[in-house]
């Protein structure tokens, strides 16, 4: 019971980074605005964030700087796309490969070369009277601040985009944006606001890596785990409550892959660290008929 | 820029090529120091390339050669084989490399700096036994290398050296430098029960902290390169110390004498290039003074710490 | 006399080189069904654009209600109690008509009443006579409950003004009858209506005032009391000469001719399973001679589509089988079977018909890329030779072009539709499959494209002509077979043509 | 206008077009670069001619417009039926593994340079080819977007290179780094002065993406499905076979370029070996094929643009000890510029 509860628990921390990152991504292809900027803006909030958390010996500025600097991401995504109808894809590679170059460069600027590398401050937790204490729950219940945020994000999003007119408004954005503009919604403001939001929560889950996770920033620290987030965004078929579904099945596959290699002895290690990528294949193959696309994704509109 | 170079061209200047970034407090970090330090030392001009990509060292290599460098320390054996390749075209530059065994042939015109990763994990080895409480030692590396392999046969002979029942559990992230891999590594190890953990990533360190700190009970950890104290007060035990200054320093110092090619194996002991960072912490004195007594044998060859790069023993 | 409720003054419009709307004065006055005429790209849905907000004009000045109005966006023509159902489709297909009507009207938005909503729905569209499911997707339904569905979310959001781009291109006959009493109401109830369609037949019916447009101008306001077909057909086509049947539709004359003895196409008890859009096929038997021109008459969504498809794509038979000149087509590719002298137009001309961003001559090679003739080495294509079929197609078509290597996005519908067509006639053809080819087309291309199915006809070979519209139907087919719910219900010689008892067939009558 | 014209006055105005880009973007670079407190004037000088001053720094950008070349084409033929193939460093990753595993399984036998060296380049061929068409085959079969299918295969092949390159069959027993051993000499290809045979194979490359795009059925029925799948299908293209063909022969390309870096520049298999400047070939043909607007034809020559622009940039490390992030900000700049440039002022090809 204890196993399962602590395993639970260490899976929470990385469902995080990816549900977090994966809203953010469908939250704004719900607009029809493909964000694949998500490494790079991981990257860069990761390092803003953690510098910001340092500086100022506060968790909490240091989230909001890794939200702050995901917005920036959005924003120069939004307006070039809005204005110049560039693609979006190219947009967004453009952005990781400006983002890993901004998260180092921000580091070195601000930190330099030291022997001994500087540490955030300790994140906020949170523990539940009771539930917290209860095996298995208790896995879900026993966590940094950021967690309990992911499981309000994911809620919010979902009752958004299901249960507000709003939401359903900027749905019908993702699925035709002409059916929106001609009823009177502002589809650009509506794309702006929700790159910019979007990319705040994935500025969030990058600044969670080195916030809460490592409490310091070291190079290249999100591995493609930005990319991932986009996987899983599909995966998710944009889906709020999807999205958290599939970071936790996908960091459940990634830290029993560690089980595994302890237990195993005779396969080679590669195999259990291919393990992740390759269920999420599979489990693509089997629930193939629960993948769909909000179809203008990607897709610029303008009026005339 | 690089014009003005060509007017000092009797300069001796100093060239470093790093894998990864300088400020990573870890593997890069202490080369970069080295570079520093010998350049100081000598009085030379020097220069750097950071997070150089395998196919491109060949490149970086002969840029550096061409803006007149005639000493390139080269961190990081990924970039051997390109050096290997360039060194025999350019007889009057003199290459430094890493290596972890000493080759057959040295070429005229390469130093080459041993390594010994195995000695000083011998010492990491007996003081997990020394201070485990469940018996189960973890490992983490990032692939499965041959200086990997004998770290942990190190271990693993320092175990059986101490009469220890502990077992040594080893695990691989595939990366050095991802810290979240090695977090979830540690996770796993520690609900199999280890609570002590020798790291030999990188960058992968800076995961193992948070996993050891939230862990429910007591779990240790031993880190390389440089003193990783202050990352985790209450879990940390020691490292195992590299300092490349020496031999940068000293191999800089002979080729300026003339001495343009030579093996040199980082020793192991108390001041010496490799060496255990003492005192350890989180134990009790007796055991910082029995680890002391081992680093103190192997350093004068009183314990004899087997290489076996090849393969894992069982 | 009425107010002038809409006074559009010198407005003009371009987009790039192309002048759409060249200083346009367009009056719709207070409880009129304003009919808005004009050939294919004359720039009726240009202006009715710019008036609902979508565009915005280069000059010009817009009163509504004799006040001067700016309209940046659709919200300000909402708001000033403009409504539109727009040329193409602009509804949610994810989501259910309820869904779509809520969209965008003013008030909470953070919350959602779909019930509350669907019982005002509900009210509207019975109030209007216009009753659709309310909690089907949009993509499960028919093109006609589709109009209905956008007609009544403008009524929804309050639209005084209704402006009607081309709404009755896919509805039949009764359908359109339906639509009309549904217009009269609006009336009644105060809202004013502006109807664009090419079917001048439906305008005589409907309008009581008709601007009549031509290439960006306004030729003339006509008053109910001059409406005259031969009239309108004369301002919108001023310099040709087009001859129009009493149900103002282009006069073609089918000459008597021998018909071939053996069948070219036969079609033995064939079945299609259905889906959400279409019965599918049950049981249906029928042959096709050389010679003839072969209608099928359905209303949208009876298996029509499947008809044509399942010839040019035999592998969704169910049961049953499809014989070409005596040789069963059965397990043939589309290519096998064009390649046996079949050539097929499709329904919709832009989804299904064309590569938007290729060429004219990328195009013409669409469907013939096996064909020996345009392939050397078997691996390689002659661009030369499909340059030389290309312009064939240009010239014999009309294709109004500079060259094959403009992108088939630039030209205009009927231009790309006689494109379509013109691909068909590349190589030798003995049957020629087109699904409704006239579909939103001006009177002077239809007329156009009846003439090339009758030479075709004439010359010995056959064409399946499955359309919505009785009344085209009725003017250039041999025989009418009628469809409904996938069911064959009786094939009509011409000499038996009734039009209300075919129509009552279609509607299962 | 005559056709020639046309095609003159299409040329004139895509490099007025890339020109005054390139230019806002080394003014962008070059505010950047003066607050960080380097000279301005050297570094745009080192960004745009190391690559010209000197036979070395030719070779060098030709050395990275290869493997470049091969990562643009492996997106770009995906991309042409509007599919995105992110998994192009996976394919040359494999590719290349492959070759190494072939090579020095039949090393012993040693085969002549003759037979070794078309055969290693089919195995790249085909190997990266196959593992591009896992990915066809999921979008043909199972509906799954290419996307997440080759983000997931990078992941794989990258823990494959490490197998391999660990393996006790084919590891250096000596490297502290994932390094097979060397291939034997008859597997390894020249050079021609500096500049490596690979060239000829890049060339053949060229030639045969021309064909096979503009000039086959295949490449017709590839365009076609990408501009209109419905209405290809409709005459007769099949899609399943149609996806799948295109993303072999992308993966093939790729793959090519793996075998290409292993028998011509490393003799051997080692780990980050598809990297270049701290990111992969993938990402930087992804971005190369954009900036082109994935046109085959044009993908040389941003290729060779591109690769001028990293060797300058990292020179600029080197000679200015300018930190090596700006390089990465400058690229990115550079390419945004461009992509809003041309999306506003470009003609397009029709
Ligand atoms: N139009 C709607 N109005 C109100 N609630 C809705 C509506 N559509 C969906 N929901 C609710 O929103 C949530 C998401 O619904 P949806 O069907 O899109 O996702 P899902 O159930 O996860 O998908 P799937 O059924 O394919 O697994 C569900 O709780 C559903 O009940
Ligand atoms: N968005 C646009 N971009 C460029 N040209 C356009 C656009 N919309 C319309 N045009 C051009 O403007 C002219 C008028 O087009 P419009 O759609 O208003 O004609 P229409 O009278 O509605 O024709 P139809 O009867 O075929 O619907 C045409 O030449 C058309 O090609
Ligand atoms: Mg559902
Ligand atoms: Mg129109």
């Amino acid at each position: 019971m204890a196993f399962i509860t602590s395993f639970i628990e260490s899976v929470l921390v990385y469902t995080t980074v990816y549900t977090l990152a994966s809203l953010g991504i469908l939250i704004s292809g719900r607009t029809g605005i493909f964000n694949v900027a998500g490494e790079g803006i991981m990257l860069a909030s990761a390092s803003a964030g953690f510098l910001a958390a340092f500086l100022s010996g506060s968790w909490l500025i240091g989230f909001l700087a890794g939200a702050l600097m995901g917005a920036f991401f959005g924003l120069i995504l939004a307006f070039v796309h809005e204005t110049f109808k560039v693609n979006q894809f190219i947009l967004g590679i453009c952005l990781v490969i400006f983002g890993s170059g901004l998260s180092d460069l921000l580091y070195k600027l601000v930190i330099g070369v030291r022997l001994s590398a500087p540490i955030a401050p300790d994140t906020l937790r949170i523990t539940i009277p009771f539930l917290s204490k209860v095996p298995i729950i208790s896995g879900f219940l026993n966590h940094d601040v950021i967690v309990y945020f992911m499981y309000a994000a994911t809620f919010t999003a979902w009752w958004f985009f299901y249960r507000t007119k709003i939401g359903l408004e900027t749905r019908a954005i993702g699925e035709n944006p002409k059916a929106a503009d001609v009823v009177g919604i502002n589809v650009s403001r509506r794309r702006y606001l929700a790159t910019i939001i979007g990319s705040s929560l994935i500025g969030i889950a990058g600044a969670y890596l080195t916030i809460a996770i490592t409490k310091t920033y070291s190079p290249d620290i999100s591995a493609g785990r930005g990319f991932m987030a986009v996987g899983i965004a599909i995966f998710a078929s944009w889906k709020p409550q999807r999205a958290i579904l599939g970071g936790f099945i996908f960091a459940f596959i990634e830290v029993m892959s560690f089980q595994l290699q302890i237990i195993s002895d005779k396969i080679p290690y590669q195999f259990f660290l291919m393990l992740p990528f390759i269920s999420i294949l599979v489990i693509m193959v089997v629930f193939k008929k629960h993948i769909e696309f909000p179809a203008s994704v990607g897709k610029p509109y303008s009026r005339e | 820029g690089e014009t003005e170079e060509g007017t000092d061209a009797w300069a001796i200047k100093i060239a470093a090529v790093f894998p990864g970034s300088i400020q990573d407090a870890d593997y890069n970090t202490i080369g970069y120091i080295a570079l520093q330090e010998a350049a100081n030392a000598e009085g030379i001009k020097s220069a750097y390339s950071e997070k150089v990509a395998v196919p491109d060292a060949e490149r970086v290599l002969k840029e550096y050669i061409n803006a007149d460098f005639s000493i390139i320390f080269v961190h990081g054996a990924q970039f051997n084989g390109a050096a290997a390749k360039v060194a025999p075209n350019y007889p009057d530059v003199t290459f430094i490399i890493e290596v972890d065994a000493k080759p057959d042939t040295l070429s005229p015109n390469i130093w080459y700096i041993e390594r010994n990763y195995y000695t000083g994990f011998y010492v990491l080895g007996a003081l997990a036994s020394m201070k485990t409480e469940t018996g189960k030692i973890g490992f983490i590396g990032g692939l499965e290398l041959p200086f990997i392999r004998g770290e942990v046969n190190a271990i693993n002979q320092a175990i059986k050296d101490q009469n220890s029942d502990a077992t040594l559990e080893y695990i691989f992230v595939g990366d050095f430098n991802d810290p979240l891999k090695a977090r979830q590594a540690a996770e796993g190890l520690m609900s199999q029960g280890a609570d002590i953990i020798i790291s030999a990533v990188n960058l992968g360190n800076f995961g193992l902290y948070g996993a050891v700190k939230e862990a429910n009970k007591p779990v240790f950890l031993t880190t390389t390169y440089t003193d990783k104290l202050t990352q985790a007060p209450d879990n940390y035990l020691s490292s195992d110390l590299f300092n490349f200054s020496i031999p940068v320093k000293g191999i800089v110092a002979k080729i300026i004498a003339g001495e343009k090619s030579g093996f040199w194996s980082m020793e192991y002991g108390e001041g010496k290039a490799r060496s255990t960072q003492f005192p350890i912490s989180n134990v009790s004195d007796s055991i910082n003074a029995a680890v002391k007594q081992i680093a103190e044998d192997v350093a004068s060859g009183k314990i004899v710490v087997e290489k076996v790069l090849g393969e894992v023993l069982q | 006399m009425a107010a002038d409720y809409i006074n559009c003054k010198n407005i003009s419009k371009a987009f790039g080189v192309v002048k759409a709307l060249d200083s346009i004065d367009f009056v719709v006055k207070k409880g009129e069904i304003h009919g808005l005429l004009g050939e294919n790209g004359a720039g009726k849905s240009t202006l009715m654009n710019i008036l609902y907000g979508l565009y915005r004009p280069n000059k010009g000045e817009i009163f509504l209600d004799g006040k001067k109005t700016i309209i940046k966006s659709p919200l300000d023509s909402i708001k000033n109690g403009i409504g539109m159902v727009h040329q193409i489709s602009t509804l949610v297909p994810e989501f259910t008509a309820v869904e779509n009507i809520m969209l965008g009207s003013e008030g909470e938005k953070l919350t959602l009443h779909t019930a509350r909503e669907r019982e005002k729905i509900k009210e509207i569209s019975e109030e209007f006579g216009l009753q659709f499911p309310v909690d089907v997707k949009i993509k499960e339904l028919s093109a006609g409950i589709k109009q209905k569905i956008e007609i009544v979310r403008a009524l929804y959001s309050g639209a005084t003004l209704l402006i009607l781009d081309e709404p009755t291109t896919s509805l039949v006959e009764s359908e359109f009858q339906q639509l009309l009493k549904s217009l009269k109401v609006f009336v009644e109830k105060g809202v004013t209506v502006v109807f664009i369609t090419h079917k001048i037949k439906e305008v005589m019916e409907a309008c009581t005032a008709v601007t009549v447009m031509r290439k960006g101008k306004v030729q003339a306001r006509v008053e109910k009391e001059e409406l005259g077909i031969e009239k309108l057909v004369k301002l919108m086509f001023m310099e040709q000469n087009i001859e129009v049947t009493e149900s103002a539709l282009p006069k073609v004359n089918l000459p008597e001719i021998e018909i071939s003895k053996n069948p070219v196409l036969q079609v033995k008890n064939i079945s299609i399973t259905g889906n959400d859009t279409s019965p599918g096929l049950k049981d249906i038997s029928f042959d096709i001679f050389g010679g003839e021109i072969f209608g099928v008459a359905a209303v949208s969504g009876n298996g029509e589509k499947n008809i044509a498809e399942c010839i040019i794509n035999p592998s969704v038979l169910h049961s049953g089988d499809i014989l070409i000149n005596g040789e069963s087509i059965k397990n043939n590719s589309p290519l096998d079977v064009f390649a046996k002298g079949v050539s097929y137009t499709p329904e919709d001309r832009i989804k299904e018909g064309i590569l938007n961003e290729g060429s004219i001559k990328e195009n013409v090679l669409l469907g013939h890329q096996e064909e020996e003739r345009f392939l050397k080495k078997k691996l390689f294509i002659d661009w030369n030779e499909t340059a030389l079929a290309a312009r064939d197609v240009i010239k014999e078509f009309n294709v109004d072009t500079p060259d094959e290597e403009l992108s088939m996005r630039r030209l205009s519908g009927g231009n790309i539709q006689k494109a379509i067509i013109g691909r068909a006639f590349v190589s030798p053809l003995k049957l020629l499959v087109t699904h409704n080819p006239t579909s939103g087309l001006d009177i002077s291309t239809v007329e156009f494209i009846f003439k090339k199915l009758v030479e075709l006809r004439n010359s010995g070979s056959s064409v399946l002509f499955v359309n919505e519209d009785l009344d085209e139907l009725m003017i250039v087919s041999d025989r009418i077979a009628v469809l409904h719910d996938g069911k064959l219900k009786g094939i009509f010689k011409r000499s038996e043509y009734d039009k209300y008892k075919i129509g009552l067939m279609m509607i299962g009558g | 206008m005559t056709q020639k014209n046309k095609a003159y006055s299409l040329i004139l105005n895509n490099l007025i077009i890339y020109g005054i880009a390139i230019i806002l973007a080394l003014g962008v670079i070059s505010i950047f670069v003066a607050i960080l407190g380097y000279n301005v004037w050297d570094a745009l000088r080192t960004l745009l001619t190391t690559s010209f001053k000197s036979s070395f720094g030719f070779s060098e950008t030709i050395k990275k417009a290869i493997p470049l070349l091969f990562a643009t084409y492996a997106f770009t033929i995906p991309f042409m039926i509007k599919f995105f193939n992110i998994g192009g460093w996976g394919q040359m990753l494999f590719g290349g593994t492959m070759t190494v595993v072939v090579g020095l399984t039949l090393g012993p036998l040693g085969l002549p340079a003759i037979i070794m060296i078309p055969l290693l380049l089919l195995v790249g061929i085909v190997s990266g080819g196959v593992f591009a068409l896992v990915a066809g085959f999921l979008k043909a079969k199972y509906n799954i977007n290419p996307i997440i299918s080759t983000i997931m295969l990078n992941f794989i092949a990258y823990q494959f290179v490490n197998f391999i390159a660990t393996s006790d069959a084919f590891k250096d027993p000596l490297e502290g780094h994932p390094i097979t051993q060397k291939l034997s000499e008859s597997s390894l290809m020249g050079f021609f002065g500096e500049i490596p045979a690979s060239i000829i194979v890049a060339f053949i490359a060229i030639i045969f993406v021309y064909l096979v795009m503009k000039r086959t059925r295949l490449g017709f029925e590839i365009t076609s499905v990408g501009q209109n799948l419905i209405a290809s299908q409709t005459y007769g293209i099949n899609f399943s076979k149609t996806i799948m063909v295109a993303f072999f022969i992308g993966g093939a390309l790729a793959g090519i370029g793996g075998s290409l870096e292993v028998i011509n520049i490393h003799g051997k298999l080692i780990e980050g070996f598809a990297k270049t400047s701290g990111a992969q070939f993938g990402i930087f043909g992804v971005l190369t094929s954009l900036v082109v607007a994935g046109n085959p034809l044009a993908v040389p020559f941003a290729a060779f643009f591109m690769s001028v622009l990293l060797v300058g940039a990292d020179s600029l490390q080197r000679t200015m000890q300018v930190p090596v992030e700006v390089v990465f900000l400058s690229q990115a700049i550079i390419v945004m510029f461009v992509v809003i440039i041309r999306e506003k002022y470009g003609k397009g090809n029709k």
